[in-house]
Parts: structure tokens; sequence; C-alpha cells
């Protein structure tokens, strides 16, 4: 039997959601005993690499207003965003900047020392607010720094879980692997929240660290949580060729321009008025198409690209507020963006899609909440704004955690079913560690990432994505259980990764069937034989839910407030 | 852009699983890598090609987490921050940091390192509490005052400050580079009023005056931080206020927002 | 007595020996000036200036190296501790020789 | 076995100069001499007055010279002046602990420490032996 843990709310996942629902789950009532699991150690989670800011309504007198921001993002999610949560969201935002700036995060000022805001895509006032462009690692530190104010918050870094423990419809805790050791544990909890990112690494030119493998939406998935909208995945408009490390939106929204092969400022043939700021589904469909008709410049691995250029911005301004791009052009590119421009391409950069939600971050499993990247409320609908997934953390965070915490204080002590914990350590011990069989995961998961990368880019097609769906179960098959090559017990990343493989095969047949069911273009989902967007009948949300054979596919209603659904024109 | 042709290079890792293994062993392998190639690339390729046991921590690939600072021939760096042809050897040595225990392979056991963190009270120290918890304004912080500090908010915990540092060679305990960055990175805060309730820890036999700017923190730092910066300003500011007795009070003004409003209401449970 | 302190002395003291081991340095090498320097009465009142701060800086530049070399939480007293006992044993000693060079008895 | 587990360099951190900066030869260094100075000063004390002379009178100001020189500029930047104040990190990377007035204190001890060395070794080697 595996030694067992306890908590009161348990967090999966030490990325901006995770901490900032820990911190206010801790600071509600310190009795509340908080533990936050992690794979990676707290800091490395990739939440650390977002620059471009958070987006929230600062100076209403001087022409801000909730209703602008939530439209803003009503319009830019292609009006399948719930309105409202994301009315909830806007009004919430601002109070946590505001406390993020209290704990230490140092936002970048106006010169009378408020908070500084700059221009982003698709929003029509100039509300990102920003840190230089390392917004992502300030506030990661700010919050992982300010954990550390509760003697209540327990961190276990580099803790891989495995599978949550659900009886009755009820959240009763997770099962984990302390990868230092290889020790199994099972961790009993009250209230649980999934804050484990998105689903990026299932492609492989992407933003996204090697560790957003999609574990969080799989484990939910598998306890019959329905996936929603998986077929929205985002690609940004600049990642930088050939490693598709993200240039953030930062780069635009100073003043960057996005050139074509001629040099020529093609997104004026796309959207005339916002130009290279217009929401990010239809400028990397603008580059696409750029690259597509023969406006692009060649790449010898297949990843043709355009020009971002910063040269007329200055040095002074390159260095003040772009410092981050310029080490990551200089370093990676190695081309000096004060002087040249930047190669760039469209690039895997969020996952609009995720665990089900309703308008307060609750699953369909009483006591288990999701929040951040992993969740679909839905704030974003089929596509995000610049700044607005940050600001999805901070507030899905801050009210996943508030709730958790007033949800365990009326709960008694859970216990998890001894049959599921000890199923689970036997599929993973004896199933896959020991008796494991199939091909290599890494041949797997390159397979997997090549195909989607093919089939589920910006521009898609129903026989295309038949066709990567068909090769995804037949990667399914041959991966078999799963083969790990490294028998040791400590720090066993072979296992690891392993595990990870499985999920994302999991989450990946999800968006492909999504994908598939939905003939019309909306937001970031664009298909080729359905260019039109569909508002009467596809005005709906997909939720996936787990079967034998394949995802079940069901619909829900979008909620419409007060903008009902118009023509989306920048 | 990447046209460059493809070099076979050497490459001599690290391996040793401190709880089956007497002593560590050095493995071979080839790998062929172009410009762009990192080292972390080129592990990964090891790995995912030639042997799946080699063990790397890792994570963002694009210097900012932190995770995959090692010994590479001999010095500190991170891995992918490190192209392979930039370091211009045949042969390249990949071992785990130093001063830090041994997990597996090359990644190394941090909680130390952590413990020591959570000693220097890393937050932000203020007496209006309830302000904190739900704001009702903004700090006021001028773009110079946010330069004070700004250098020292750079660190990406990486830890190779700590492992490059000669005193952290011999003492165990020693707060190191990293910690006592951090410490001065919130000290130097306008907005933090908690300098004495560090002291205890800064100011002990094992704190910042066990440096003696030796500059290889600072040397190895990936992220243009400068610990050793801050720990002499540290130090001056210690001798400022603990031992000359000249004290600079503080002051921040709150500017109040309008619009901010504090409760909400919220369901409760699972209908 | 806090760290900061006993390091900020450790730099004072250096200095001070800067001045007084110069002057000691002539006192006893230069020809004129420095045997003027030697028969002055202030002469031994240099000297034990440069014992006091010669034997804080040396001792706490070793403890500070011990300190180093031998961590644990109970080592760095001990070693303050016995290193500060050291030190009052050598100062006693040391005014003993200054006794016996410059009033000897009989 | 737990020594290779533990990983640490201990007192051979201390002499691994190569790939790092120039800052940390002069800490071995400071760190040397004053041991040298330290087990000098007791002997001198022990017996009173005496000194080695000759070659020993030479070594014995090389430390003396270098552990002064050098402990000035520590005086100086332990406490915060010449290394800069702190910046806006900007790629790449110039620290101020390992450039600019810092480096030049560091080349003018360094300058003052040859000079000095060659003309208290004329002193102890001619006019003293003289």
């Amino acid at each position: 039997m595996p030694d067992k843990l306890e908590a009161d709310v348990l967090i999966v996942g030490s990325g901006l959601a995770g901490l900032r629902a820990a911190i206010e789950a801790a600071s509600n009532d310190s009795n509340i005993r908080v533990a936050v699991l992690t794979k990676v150690h707290a800091m490395r989670s990739h939440s650390v690499a977002y620059a471009g800011g958070t987006a929230a309504v600062l100076y209403p007198e001087e022409g801000d207003s909730f209703d602008l921001h939530a439209f803003d993002t009503v319009k830019g999610s292609d009006y399948l965003g719930d309105q409202d949560a994301i009315e909830l969201m806007v009004r919430i935002a601002p109070q946590e900047i505001l406390r993020l700036e209290h704990w230490g995060m140092p936002w970048s000022r106006r010169a009378d020392g408020r908070i500084a805001q700059r221009p982003f895509g698709g929003h029509s006032f100039d509300r990102a607010c920003f840190a230089a462009d390392k917004t992502g690692l300030y506030a990661m530190q700010t919050l992982y720094n300010t954990t550390h104010k509760y003697d209540n918050i327990e961190i276990f870094h580099e803790w891989y879980v495995t599978s949550l423990l659900v009886e009755d419809g009820e959240f009763k805790g997770v099962t984990a692997i302390d990868m230092k050791n290889g020790e199994f544990y099972a961790f009993e909890a009250k209230a649980g929240i999934i804050a484990t990112g998105g689903a990026g690494r299932l492609y492989s030119f992407t933003t996204y660290g090697h560790s957003a493998t999609a574990d969080g939406l799989a484990m939910a998935y598998r306890v019959g949580i329905p996936l929603k909208d998986m077929e929205f995945i985002q690609f940004h408009p600049t990642g930088l060729v050939p490693q598709g490390i993200l240039i953030s939106e930062a780069a635009r929204g100073e003043g960057g321009y996005l050139r074509n092969k001629n040099g020529e400022r093609f997104m004026k043939n796309y959207a005339p008025q916002k130009m290279e700021l217009a929401p990010r589904d239809i400028v990397s469909r603008a580059m696409m198409k750029e690259i597509l008709e023969g406006r692009g410049f060649p790449d010898p691995n297949g990843l043709d690209y355009v020009h971002l250029d910063l040269t007329h911005l200055g040095e002074e301004v390159i260095d003040e507020k772009l410092t981050e791009i310029k080490m990551i052009a200089i370093k990676f590119g190695g081309i000096d963006p004060t002087k040249e421009p930047i190669p760039v391409r469209p690039v895997a950069h969020y996952t609009m899609g995720g665990i089900h939600t309703d308008t307060y971050g609750r699953t369909p499993i009483r006591g288990l909440f999701a929040a951040g990247e992993a969740a679909c409320v839905s704030v974003h609908g089929a596509n995000r704004l610049g700044c607005n997934s940050t600001m999805e953390c901070l507030v899905y965070g801050y009210l996943t955690g508030k709730q958790a915490a007033e949800y365990v204080k009326e709960k008694g002590k859970s216990d998890p079913p001894q049959e599921l914990i000890l199923a689970e350590e036997k599929r993973i011990f004896d199933g896959i560690l020991r008796g494991g069989s199939g091909e290599d995961p890494y041949m797997i998961k390159r397979e997997l990432q090549n195909t989607m990368s093919k089939y589920a880019y910006v521009f898609r097609e129903g026989e295309g994505l038949k066709e990567a769906l068909k090769k995804v179960r037949e990667l399914r098959q041959r991966f078999g259980t799963g083969y790990v090559a490294d028998k040791s017990r400590e720090f066993n990343q072979n296992l690891i990764n392993v595990l990870e493989v499985d999920m994302m095969l999991e989450v990946a047949e999800v968006v492909l069937v999504s994908a598939i069911a939905r003939t019309e273009s909306r937001g970031a989902h664009y298909r080729l034989d359905y260019p039109k967007r569909d508002d009467v009948n596809w005005l709906k949300h997909t939720l996936a839910y787990k079967t034998a054979d394949g995802p079940r596919l069901d619909y829900i209603p979008v909620k419409i407030t007060k903008w009902p659904p118009a023509e989306r024109k920048y | 852009m990447s046209t460059d042709k493809e070099v076979e290079v050497k490459f001599r890792v690290f391996r040793f699983n401190p709880k089956t293994d007497f002593v560590p062993r050095w493995q071979e392998y080839k790998v062929k890598v172009n410009k762009s190639t990192t080292v972390l690339d080129a592990l990964l390729k090891i790995k995912e090609e030639q042997d799946p046991t080699l063990t790397i921590r890792y994570s963002c690939r694009q210097a900012v987490c932190g995770s995959c600072g090692m010994m590479i021939n001999d010095r500190q760096m991170l891995a992918c921050f490190t192209r392979v042809l930039e370091l211009n050897s045949d042969v390249i040595k990949v071992a785990p940091l130093k001063n830090y225990r041994i997990i597996k392979d090359l990644v190394t056991d941090f909680s130390e390192l952590f413990q020591k963190e959570k000693q220097v009270k890393p937050y932000i120290i203020r007496h209006d509490v309830e302000e904190l918890l739900n704001p009702t304004g903004t700090y006021k912080q001028t773009e110079e005052e946010l330069l004070g500090y700004i250098q020292f908010a750079d660190c990406i915990e990486c830890g190779m400050c700590s492992s490059a540092c000669p005193v952290s060679a011999t003492d165990p305990l020693y707060l190191g580079p990293m910690i006592l960055n951090r410490a001065y990175r919130f000290i130097s805060d306008p907005r933090d009023l908690g300098f004495e309730q560090r002291l205890e820890a800064i100011d002990s036999e094992h704190g910042c005056w066990r440096c003696h700017f030796a500059a290889s923190c600072s040397a190895v730092c990936p992220k243009g931080v400068d610990p050793a910066k801050a720990i002499q300003l540290l130090r001056r500011a210690l001798v400022k206020k603990g031992v000359l007795g000249i004290s600079s009070s503080k002051k921040v003004e709150l500017i109040p927002m309008g619009h901010v409003k504090g409760k909400l209401e919220l369901p409760k449970g699972w209908e | 007595m806090k760290e900061s302190k006993r390091m900020f002395l450790h730099y004072v003291s250096g200095l001070i020996i800067l001045v007084t081991g110069f002057i000691h340095l002539v006192a006893n090498n230069l020809p004129g000036i420095g045997t003027a320097i030697h028969e002055s009465i202030l002469y031994p009142l240099n000297l034990i200036i440069l014992l006091s701060a010669l034997l804080y800086h040396m001792l706490n530049g070793v403890r500070a190296i011990l300190i180093e070399l031998i961590p644990g939480r109970c080592a760095a007293k001990a070693i303050t501790w016995i290193i500060f006992l050291v030190g009052i044993a050598l100062y006693i000693y040391g005014l003993q020789v200054f006794l016996n060079l410059f009033w000897p008895v009989g | 076995m737990a020594i290779y587990e533990e990983n640490r360099e201990g007192v051979s951190g201390w002499f691994r100069l190569r790939r790092y900066s120039v800052e940390r030869a002069l800490y071995l260094m400071q760190r040397l001499s004053g041991i040298g100075i330290v087990i000098f000063a007791f002997v001198h004390l022990l017996y009173t007055g005496w000194h080695p002379g000759g070659w020993g009178d030479v070594i014995l100001g090389i430390f003396v010279v270098y552990h002064t020189l050098n402990g000035l500029r520590l005086v100086l930047t332990e406490h915060g002046f010449l290394i800069g104040r702190p910046i806006r990190a900007v790629y790449p990377y110039r620290k101020g602990t390992l450039y600019g007035s810092q480096r030049y204190l560091v080349m003018v001890i360094l300058a003052l420490f040859v000079i000095f060395i060659l003309i208290w070794s004329y002193v102890a080697l001619v006019i003293q032996a003289g």
C-alpha cells in the first residue's frame, strides 16, 4: 500500500494560476493546509516565459471601461466566449494587478509613478500592464516569493501527478510520484485545483516549454470531465524561426512592423485599421497566406517565414522595453534586432479549450476546480486576445482558490477509495515501468508533433484532419502501454516522459475529433473547406467525453448577455 | 538561416546514480550539430535517439526558467543558452552543477537552496496587512525607484551563482549569492519595510559577510543580474543602518483607484 | 555582537594597521626620522595600537576561514569563542613583551 | 558513494581559477597572503622583532603589499563603491562588478603592487644587505 499524504486544498501545477490559487486559499484561513504539486520546480513553470503583459482596466477616467474591455474580448473570441464570465473576469482584473503590485511586482511605471500600460493586439485601449518584456518572470517570482509568506502552503517540487481520485462525482485526492526517489504516494485532499497549463507540446513548432504536455487535461478527461472547445488552438504570429521561441506581441505593441519578401507591410491588406495589432488569429492567417502565396522567405527546413522589423524603433526603446526580445534574437537567432529584421512564423501558443468549467471555475466533479490555461470557462472563446490569458490565470486562480477554501471549511476528512490507488500503482509500476511494451516514446512523440503541425495548423481541412486522426490512432496502437528503458526508481525521467506521451496522445485525439466535427471557421479554427462563420449551427461549445471508442461529442450553448454576434472587422 | 552543414561533436557526459552506483562514470556520445544547436538540444537528441536513461532537468529552452544549469567544460552554464559550436571544442564535457547534491546524472538537489531562500523572507513586508490583501490603489513608484532593484529581480534561480562561489565550495551553510541577491532585491524595494526582520539570516556567521568578492557569481550569471553587486550593496546597507545608525525612512504614497472594489458574490459549493 | 559589527571592525582595524604598521616599519628601518620616532614616548603607544588592531584583524580573518571550512550551527559559535580566548591570551603575552622591551625589570 | 553524491568542491574550489573572472584569483591571493602574514606575525611576536631577511623579506613584502593594496580595494568595493549603480540588464550584459571602475581599480592596485615590490626588493636586497 503506498504512503498517504494529506492536505485540505491540493493544487496541481505551479504556474501563475496555481500559485495565485495557493496564496488565495492560504490567506483565507491559516488552518487550511495547501499543497502545490508540480512536476518541475515551482519557479520553472512556463508562466515565466510570458513577456507581453496583463490586461486590466486601470484608468476609466481616461476612456477605458469594463464594458469596453469585455466587448474587445467578446469580439476577439469571435463571439464564442461566455459573456457572463468575461464580464466577471474584467471586473476582478484590476484588483489582481494591484495585488501583484502590492506584493512586489515591478510593473513599469508612468512618469507620475502609476502603473504604465501599452497597446496590445485586439484591444481598443492601451490596457496591457507590463514589466518591461519579462512580465511573466516577474509575476511568477512575485507569486512564488509570496507563497513563502504563508506557512500553510507547502510546495512539492518535482512531484508528478499521475491521476485524479474521484468517487461518486466527488474529488478525493490524487496519486503522485515523488520524482526524486521514485516513491508513489496517494495524496488525500478535500478540494483540488487543476492548473497544469495547456497542450502546446502537441506541436513541434511551439512557444511552449518542454513541460507543457497536457497532463492535467488528460487526467481530468480520464475521470469523466469533458474537455471543452479543444479544436481552438492559438497560433501566435511571431515565433522565432527555427526554434519557435516566442517573440512577444510587445514587439508589435511597441510599434514593430511585419514585412513580406517585398518589404511590404502586408497587414494593410488584412486589417487596415489595426494593422499589426489585429487579433492573433487574423495576423497569423495573414502571415500564412503571404507565405503560401510565395511572398515569404524560404527556409531549408520548410519553416518559411516573414520578417518582424524593429529596426526603426531605435536602440533606446529596444533596450528599455524589449530587452528579452533583444536577448532572444541575438542569442538564439543570431540577429541584432536593432539592425536586422527577425524571421518569424506563426507558432502554436495557447490552448483556448480545456477542462470544462462553469463561470466560476468549477468542474462537474464536486470539490474539483480548474484554473488558467488548463481550464476552459470559456472566456477566450475561439481566439484569445493578447494579455488576457495571464489575466485569466490571476482572476481564476483567485476565484478558485477562494471557493476551494470556502468549500473545505465545511468538509470532513476525505477518504479516497483504496482500489483506485492500488490500480493506479499497478498500472504504472507493473504495467509500464516493469512490464511495459510498445515503441520508443520519443519517436512516437516526434511523429505526433509532426502530424499535428502538418494537419492541424493555422489552416485546416476535413480530409487532412481525418488523415491526422487516423495517424494518431495508429500511434496509440504502436505506443502500447508505453515502454520504459530506464528501470531505476530515482528521478526516472524516462518513465515520466512515457506517461506524458500517453497523455498527449489522449488529448491529440480530442483536438482532432473536435476539429473534424466543427464544420465552420471561427477564430483560430479555420477550415479551408468551410471558410465562413456559421452562427446558426455552430454558436456553441464542443464538449468531448471519454468513451471506450474515442471521444463522444456534445454541445452546449454560448452565454450571451450584452453583445449579440456581429461581423468581426479590424 | 540554418543552411549550415552539420558537424559531429563528441560529448562526455557524467553518469551517476548515487543509490546504485559506487562511483560516477563518464559516457561518450557522438552527436551531429549545426550552428543553432544548443547544448540542451544536443543532450535531448542523445536522450531521444541514443540513450533514454540519460537524465537532465530542462523545461523552457529559452533561458528563462533556469532548469538546465550545468557544468559545461568545467564552467557553470545554462545548457539552453550555450550553442555547441560557440564552445570551440571537440569534446564537450557535461557534468552536474558543483556544490549541490546529485540526485541522478545531471540532476542536482535544490531543496537546501529553497530552504535557505525561505530564511531571508523573500516577500514584501508591510504593516498595512488589509491593504496588501484587498488593495484600494497603487503604491507610487517612479521609474527611477524601480531601477534601484530591477536588475536583481531578473534572477531566474538557476542556482549557478551559488555553484560557482568559492565560499559555497566549502561552506554548505553560506546563504550564497542567489539568496543574498533575492534578499537585497526586497530590501532595496521602496515598498518593503522588512529590513530588520531579515537581519537574523543575512547578518549571521553564514550570511552576507562570508562573501569575499571573488565575483564568480556575476561572471557565470546568464541573465545579467550581477549578484556580487547585490551583496556589496547589501553590506553597504547593513553598515549604514546597523553599524553607523544612519536610517533613511521609506515612505510610500498610496494612489487610490476608485473603480476597484473588493467584495463580490460567489456561489457556494455545488448544486 | 552582530556579524556586521565584527566585520566593520575588521575593515577599520585593517586601515589602522596600514597607518601604525607603516610607522612601525619606518621606525625600525629608516635611520634619522626612524630613530626619532623610535625614541619618542608615543612609540610604545603606536605599538600597542598596532598589536590590538593586528590581533583583531588576524584572528578575525582566521575565524572567517575556519567558519567557512567547518560548517555547522554550533561550530561557528565555538570557533568565535575559541578565537576570542586565544586573542586575549596573545594580547596579554604581547603586552608583557612590550613591558619587557620598554621598561625591563631589573 | 557519499562524497560523489555530495559533489562539493571543498578547498580545491578556491584554486579553480580558469574560466572565471580575475577577481577570483585576487581573492585566492588575498586569502593565501593573509595566512602567510598571520604565520609571520606569530613568529615576529614570539621571537620579538624576528624577520626572515634577504629573499625571505622580499616574499614577506609581496604578501604584505598585496594584502594591503587589495585590502584597500576591498574596503571600497565591499561597501558598494565603484561597482556601479543597479541598472536594467540589457543583453549583451555588462556587469558593474566585472567592468568599468572596478576593473580600473584592479589595474591600479596591480600596477602599484609591482612598483612597491620593486622598491621594497631594492631595499631588502641591496640597501639592507649592503
